[in-house]
């Protein structure tokens, strides 16, 4: 089985990119981190994003939350607003 | 009552202030963040914003809840830009009414603050020779 | 730059905060005292203020300078109505423009302390029974 | 040698004496305390302002100083702005 997230990008993790979201399919039962995994390896520019946290449908979460079927996943470097 | 904004437009301090007045209120602290003209002694164009939409309003209402808990603020604005923002021009603008004076200082503070640490906000300074995403200072 | 006002006529917020308004700053802190509809659980319909003028002005004018001078404050500007202010009205404005946020929340809070006990200025409150000059809590 | 001061009231102590200003002869060298003395023997209900301070043209000033020709001396009852 498999299933469709969205990867938001926002600010340098958007420039690094390229792209501000991809969507992907991947197996049912993956984690966060194991999509961070994914990440590094298609996008090796990547992996120049110094720092960053990780949102599941605009709240904070945990890398190793288990995503589920039309997930958005946010990768957010520090932010600086204000 | 809670007034929460993201704008790509000119934030119109005014109206926000009348946004939080509250009869039952004796006290209304503002914050202003404004665009220096100088970082780190560089001077700086501009400041553009990006923002996660969707989560920076639900972090931003988040905040505007936790002042009316723990302060018993009457009504709070929250409001930021997104965009270019030029040198003198308004980033955010954050309004508290409480019924008395302390709480206002502390309930404004203490919601900027949290907003420069938990909203999906971030800016980046425009140089005349470069531009750089901003890094928060510990 | 301070401005320093007493005014019988209805206090301009947004002229106030225009005119602290300055490039080399990040932050503004405003306070707005506003006129409650309670006192001690008894309802108030209105404020009436008097002051020494000549001796009131000075004051406010020496915590400007105590602004600029302790906290690095670009710009203050500091209003007081006299005469009669209605409930939700505006007694008392203060804004303090500074480089950086903390500064500007700290002398912000300071001024307005100082003021409530330095600058000769009264406040009578009128009740729908009677009337009382409010006696300054400890 | 006579001269002459203004003496200004304002909110209770202004109600209480029934008078915003008046303008006293005193004898050179008085002080302020001399001066409060005579306004209490003349204006009985000023015994009746709780608390005061004074001011010497516009400045806080102790009650033994020694006023001059023209001095503004002020009755300030505790403040309340703001």
């Amino acid at each position: 089985m498999t299933i469709s997230i969205t990867v938001k990008f926002f600010a340098l993790g958007r420039e690094l990119i390229g792209k501000s979201a991809v969507t992907l399919d991947v197996e049912e039962g993956i984690s966060v981190e194991q999509v961070l995994t994914r990440l590094q390896a298609e996008y090796p520019s990547f992996a120049k994003l110094p720092s960053f946290v990780t949102a599941v449908n605009t709240r904070y979460a945990d890398k190793t939350i288990v995503l589920k079927n039309n997930d958005e996943l946010a990768i957010i470097p520090p932010v600086s607003g204000g | 009552m809670n007034s929460i904004h993201l704008s790509e437009t000119p934030l119109n301090v005014p109206q926000i202030i009348a946004s939080v007045q509250d009869n039952s209120c004796g006290a209304v602290n503002i914050f202003v963040g404004t665009v220096r003209n100088t970082t780190a002694s560089k001077a700086v164009l501009r400041l553009d914003f990006e923002a996660y939409f969707a989560m920076a309003l639900r972090e931003m209402e988040q905040i505007a809840n936790e002042l009316q808990t723990r302060w018993n603020a009457a009504a709070v604005a929250i409001h930021h830009r997104t965009g270019s923002v030029e040198v003198g021009g308004i980033a955010v603008v954050i309004a508290v009414a409480t019924p008395h004076r302390k709480a206002s200082f502390e309930a404004c503070e203490y919601a900027i603050g949290t907003l420069k640490t938990t909203v999906p906000i971030w800016k980046k300074e425009i140089f005349e020779d470069g531009e750089v995403w901003v890094t928060p200072h510990a």
